[in-house]
């Protein structure tokens, strides 16, 4: 299974700060396009982190694996 | 010793984070304080609330860290950021760095708010009389690659 | 409210030079924290000793104020620099900067430290194991003119 | 009279913080002379202050005012 972590506005769209995928693996764009089916959400320029490292669309996500999705930061 | 890099939902003490620093080596610390101010381009703040992803951002600082040490070996590096909701004239950052040497204080520390501002998983939200908004690049669209997301450019 | 400018015999506390300029329109406030160093130049320092001439050196501070402020409107500054016996690591000076944007608070912060060695009457005196020493320009030769004296490079 | 502040190596050379001359009227370059005339010390290439604002070899000082010298300056 593959837990999904969402901030910001991601979370507040979904209504949960944590998600779980019943997968073995997936593609950072299957995760994305898997959401997308199910909440009104626009993924495509949203960055992603797998196992807290920023991660490229085509990166591979194992069950067990945390991805994140990051909106445009504004800390500081 | 405490850990040098902290995301805290507590009120942010100035001086916790520059005693991270001290070292008889330095001659020079430098602090940034990131205030809540009132006016953003004209439009007035009420209260703000940063969400963080802790763990990654600790992982980030300390790539900040790296990347410092790189251009600053000598340079000594703290940071906490604050989440949660906080009012006006609320500290939200502190980064200390110390030196031997000031003019690297400076520049280090003004590289690690730059690249916080860049790399760090943190989000604002503005709560302002009519209504709130995650802030963040509304333009931007052009996901993480190889380098750093572009920066942003309003304060 | 303190005045932003004074020379003290005690130790400082930098939290006191900074909320003088805490304000509701800061966005930024940076600080400069002179510490003192056990080595200059590979030299080991037992202690320090500074001496000031009080009066002037708050006029001098309210000078560096003044040249800033035509620089940058919108920048406050507070500055305490201590005089007596210091140890390794004691405080020597604190200066704190804020402003709507941390940009500016950078550097108004750099330009009153290179300000306050360059005109504000204030010495040190070196403490060795093997002797002391007033430190100050040595090789200086010009008195001072129209413009600001040699500035100081050794730290 | 004029009074004369002195500092750092100079107030240690001289022995005095402070001292006194009995005059109406000197320049900054008289004052020196008159210093070097009685102490061991080298000022002509220490500046000097009238009333706490830096001063030149030929600025005036009157009865009444404060002149310092101010060797070189190693604050910060």
């Amino acid at each position: 299974m593959i837990n999904v972590l969402l901030f910001a506005h991601l979370r507040e769209t979904v209504g949960e700060e944590k998600l779980v995928i019943e997968a073995e693996k997936m593609s950072v764009s299957d995760v994305k396009a898997w959401l997308e089916a199910r909440y009104q959400l626009e993924l495509s320029t949203v960055m992603s982190a797998v196992n807290e490292e920023f991660a490229m669309d085509h990166t591979i996500v194992q069950s067990g694996d945390v991805i994140a999705f990051i909106p445009p930061i504004s800390g500081g | 010793m405490t850990a040098r890099f902290e995301i805290s939902s507590e009120p942010l003490v100035v001086d916790d984070v520059t005693q991270k620093v001290v070292s008889r080596n330095a001659g020079a610390i430098t602090v940034f304080i990131g205030t809540v101010r009132e006016l953003t381009k004209g439009k007035k703040t009420v209260s703000l609330e940063y969400e963080a992803y802790p763990a990654m951002a600790i992982k980030m600082f300390e790539q900040i860290e790296r990347e410092m040490h790189e251009k600053w070996p000598e340079a000594q590096l703290a940071i906490t950021h604050r989440v949660g909701k906080l009012d006006i004239t609320d500290i939200a950052v502190v980064i200390a760095v110390s030196s031997p040497h000031r003019k690297i204080a400076y520049e280090a520390n003004e590289f690690a708010i730059d690249r916080i501002k860049q790399i760090v998983p943190i989000w604002k939200k503005e709560h302002w009389e009519d209504g709130t908004e995650w802030i963040g690049d509304q333009l931007e669209n052009v996901p993480y690659r190889a380098g750093a997301p572009k920066e942003e450019l309003d304060d």
